[in-house]
């Protein structure tokens, strides 16, 4: 389990650095938000979950989606816009989503999936499945009142939903503490959701948190909330490497930058396995990022394939 | 035959998918109470599984029908105001509407939002009296608003099976409407199909929803001195096209009568595909709310804003 | 003042059962969701507001604007929709303002006003003034994110604005342990606000609540939560008359109801000085529904003034 | 004279009216560290009471900024992305639209919604590429979408002093438009008042927004062939019907070019008010988003999705 945790925390920063990468050179269009620093808890929480369970994820959600198990030059070709990526190139980074494993898409609107979430794992249970729902979503999204009425439905009706929040600290520029009042768990709690602090640096607290909240929910006994502690290393969006916006100093982001969760898996594994693993990774990327760029684009004449479900 | 009221038909559609399809559920506010009358009697007969009251959260709940077609669900949802519309506009035409071509069609979003009162309520004011499905037709929503009971059952079981989100308004002063029918007759209407309600051959009336029968109230009344077609498109995205072209090349002028508001609004949209398509003998006429409109209070204020026989009348004399 | 308050929470009662009567018999259309039984929340809240405070009010409006001063004869005439109105016969039972006396509208929008009234106080003192809002909800308003949003607000920015949620034990037909998890007033605290339960029964006791919290709002401490207990005695909109709607059993109306607010308020009272208030409000609707009944209709050609500020 | 790009405009247009009046005030998302560019600078320069840093509640802060404007301020608010309005749809046209006419003009509602970056931001994919100003004329909520730098400024202007609620989009496209500009020039614009941004004499092509430029750049690549005239509304509403209809009496043909929804859109209303005024010479044409557009996220897919100068070529040859 450990060398799982580190391969996939690996795998997201190694995928995160290459399409940061792509992004510079222009391969990539519009760029990212990377989750360089997060990578602990999309590793953790998807360790936790089962084949049958669901996933929603956020505009900074290559982690997660990788995390899931998605096929990283899928992935990547997604991001480059190609037809042999998830979405077909329809969707880009923000909306990555591969139904066939249960991801139901990023979502580029803040607060908004926490809902779409808990209607997929209350119907799943309708259906009389055992699947689970994990949701993420950032402290900045803990302010949008459609999630907050998100908590009153998974709590009312028991749904099986693990609302997972990445405290990084910021929503763009915005600071936690100018943002939310009260604190973080305390609004789920509030809601009658049993809610707790994990430290998000850590895959292994974060596999532990999940699972303990993943069993409840099979159980039948409803949501419950994580707030996972983190740092977000890198800019809120690769638009911040081409401007100047000081809303941090830079002890702070050395600070924030000294627990990482690569190293922190990392130190768990002998000097060889790591090794071996991070040998793993870079093949696997570089095969990747190979078949995305040799990925042919769609056709312009189907740009409007799938607006419908069939003919309109 | 017996009678069956637009009001029944509604609820005769849910009762019937329902019964069909064990994917279909309803949820929405009061709904186990019926206090719209438009679910009586489902709660009973379908258990709480499958008719949800919800609480005062739309925009969540909303979402949450989108989360369970995401999963093989057919939610319809009821809105008790229009207004409401308005505080899901992101979740249906951001989310439900984009969620297929987003994902490269790995998904589809069935769901189905029905307000059961759009328009003036009568005595409901401003806040209350909207009747937004020129909205939903300008994001490329699916959106019927139809005018009899025949067409409330066969389009509302129509919007439950279809497999993107649909709009389905039922106005308010169309909700007493009762028509001898036989019920074995019912059946699903398709969706972007018109019917000429009434057949003539000097201008055609584009109407919708309660507004077909006022046309057909100012056709009657005029039948002595102009012969006038009523069209009824039912569907107002996707347009039948083909059936308002068919029918205003016939006659030659065009006059759309439209309970929402001017600019940009459903009447715009028939005015620019005549003009596209066909070559008119007069100018033609729209007869809508004004632009912008608030509905006031006061009941004659109400029911000035919103378009009539009287200016119906008015409007096709003028022409002919 | 508890002939003061007697004296409102008698005035709204009478001028409910009066607005029901001409539902009845179609003076007024569209109907009213009726206050009675509520009385005793508008009446202390509003004693314990200063000139140049404001509130906003809901669907269930009649009572707080009442409360704040307006005249009955225009509140009724409004209703009536007559030009005399308080509107101009524009807004209806719904929508009624006096904004020369600080009401900026009821809403008919459940949840809606809370962030208006925060905005409104918010800006009230920016402007030097010393004023406060107290804006009134249901209890189904909590699960609203949009007031959910405005907690945070006023929290945040230690706004001088009064959250007063009126807990009748319903929205329309569903009951509050079914539609809120949690509980009310920890959801407010949640946001870091203090919060209190009262007897919403007791004008009194709810006098004393607020004008602790309007105190605290004007010394620059922030938002105050109050959670008022209480029950509606009629419908929740006059439609009910007509339909049956089986939502509540008979014990529990009873219940509700051998709590009343005017009694309460009314046994503080000599039977000499009651009978005096009494006289005085009953000759006060008297008036007010003949001047009412008697005036004019506003002219349909002049449907759509106000729809802009100026010439469009 | 210096070159004054359409960012820097609003920026100037909005550190004048905080500077002018005291009852000004902007609010939003990250406004303070200028995220957009938009606010740059305003922050150190009126401090914190007047530039307002909110946390991700949209709704609460659009309401918020209503209840402001109800006791007499003028609030400007910035929205980081176009689907934010749709997230805040009853906010501004049931809440902020209606209080005017709901409390018989006891109120004024003087709020400025800019979106700075509406349309396709390039590679920002379906949820953040809508183009939504036809829904806003729709309602009747004053919209203007301005092309240059100057209209920009004095757009801008105009919309924080009128005592209306007003939607500013700013097309992510036009932010980078730079003009040569005598700063003292810069004045308000009035809303509802359209300019010929090119004069001719064969054809009106109506455009807003970024597409005046690609209009302007089409009819000088046709200029040996035919004489078209740009007419830029500005507004979307008000609509200045005058002057289009003046445009189009003389060139007797109209194309609309239009970055929104073909349905019920702004090109449906131009089509509609011609068709009721105008007798033309040829069929009116719209180049529009198609029916229902989701921006999809491959470059070319995304830019096959809106209108551009090549469409709008073709059907003026078409026409011609
Ligand atoms: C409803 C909404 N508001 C604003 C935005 C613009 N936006 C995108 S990400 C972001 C910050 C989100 O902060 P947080 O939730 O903490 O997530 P993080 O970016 O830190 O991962 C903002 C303001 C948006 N996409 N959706
Ligand atoms: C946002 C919204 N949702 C639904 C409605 C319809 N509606 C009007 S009042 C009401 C119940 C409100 O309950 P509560 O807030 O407890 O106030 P009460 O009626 O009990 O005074 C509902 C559902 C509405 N007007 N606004
Ligand atoms: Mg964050
Ligand atoms: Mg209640």
């Amino acid at each position: 389990m450990s060398t799982d945790l580190y391969r996939t925390v690996r795998l997201i920063r190694r995928f995160e650095e290459r399409a940061i990468e792509f992004v510079r050179s222009g391969e990539i269009v519009g760029g990212i938000h990377p989750y360089v620093g997060q990578e602990g808890i999309a590793a953790g929480v998807c360790a936790a979950l089962g084949p049958d369970d669901v996933i929603t994820s956020t505009h900074r959600g290559h982690g997660h989606v990788l995390a899931r198990g998605a096929n990283p030059a899928r992935l990547m070709a997604e991001l480059m816009g190609r037809e042999s990526g998830l979405n077909k190139g329809r969707g880009g980074s923000m909306h990555a989503a591969d139904f066939s494993l249960g991801i139901l898409g990023a979502n580029a609107i803040v607060g908004a999936a926490g809902s779409i979430a808990t209607g997929a794992a209350w119907a799943l249970r309708q259906q009389g499945k055992d699947s689970v729902a994990a949701t993420f979503f950032g402290d900045g999204a803990m302010n949008e009142g459609m999630l907050l009425e998100a908590f009153n439905l998974a709590a009312l009706w028991q749904v099986p939903v693990v609302f997972v929040c990445e405290n990084n600290g910021y929503a763009t520029t915005m600071p936690v503490a100018s943002a939310v009042a009260g604190s973080i768990t305390g609004r789920a709690r509030a809601f009658g959701i049993p809610a707790f602090t994990v430290d998000g640096q850590d895959p292994e607290k974060v596999l532990e948190a999940t699972s303990t909240a993943v069993a409840r929910a099979r159980a039948g006994k409803g949501p419950t909330f994580l707030e996972c502690t983190t740092y977000r290393f890198d800019a809120h969006h690769t638009f911040e490497h081409r401007t100047r916006l000081t809303y941090r100093s830079t002890e702070e982001i050395t600070t924030g930058r000294s627990r990482c969760p690569v190293e922190i898996q990392g130190a768990r594994l002998t000097a060889a396995d790591r090794a071996a693993v991070d040998a793993e990774v870079e093949s696997l990327l570089e095969a990747a990022a190979g078949i995305a760029l040799g990925s042919a684009h769609p056709d312009p004449a189907a740009a409007l394939s799938y607006l419908y479900a069939g003919e309109i | 035959m017996p009678k069956l009221s637009y009001l029944k038909a509604l609820n005769r559609a849910l009762a019937d998918e329902l019964e069909r399809d064990p994917a279909v559920f309803v949820l929405g506010e009061d709904i186990r109470a019926a206090a719209s009358n438009v679910t009586a009697g489902l709660h009973a007969r379908f258990g709480s599984d499958r008719v949800l009251d919800t609480p005062l959260s739309e925009q969540a709940f909303t979402n949450f029908a989108t989360g369970a077609a995401l999963v093989g669900m057919r939610p319809v949802i009821e809105f008790q105001i229009p207004s409401l519309l308005f505080l899901v506009f992101e979740q249906i035409a951001n989310q439900a509407h984009k969620f297929s071509l987003m994902t490269g069609g790995q998904c589809k979003v069935p769901v189905t939002y029905v307000v059961p009162g759009s328009g003036s309520r009568t005595g409901w004011a401003g806040q209350h009296s909207d009747h937004p499905y020129s909205l939903f037709a300008h994001v490329g929503v699916k959106t019927v608003v139809p005018a009899t009971p025949a067409d409330a059952y066969g389009l509302l079981v129509t919007a439950i099976r279809d497999d993107d989100p649909v709009v389905f308004f039922a106005p308010s002063a169309a909700l007493g409407v009762r028509d001898d029918l036989d019920f074995a007759a019912l059946a699903p209407v398709p969706l972007g199909v018109g019917r000429v309600a009434r057949a003539g051959d000097d201008v055609t009336v584009v109407a919708l929803g309660h507004l077909v029968h006022d046309a057909l109230a100012v056709a009657d009344e005029l039948a002595q001195r102009m012969s006038v077609e009523v069209f009824d498109p039912r569907t107002v995205y996707p347009l039948d096209v083909d059936g308002l072209i068919a029918s205003v090349q016939k006659t030659g002028r065009l006059v759309v009568i439209d309970d929402s508001n001017r600019t940009s609004g459903f009447a715009a949209e028939v005015l620019a595909v005549v003009a596209e398509h066909c070559t008119l003998t007069a100018p033609p006429r729209r007869v809508t709310r004004p632009d912008g409109a608030v509905l006031p209070f006061a009941l004659a204020l109400d029911r000035a804003v919103q378009p009539g026989r009287e200016q119906l009348l008015t409007t096709l004399l003028e022409m002919s």
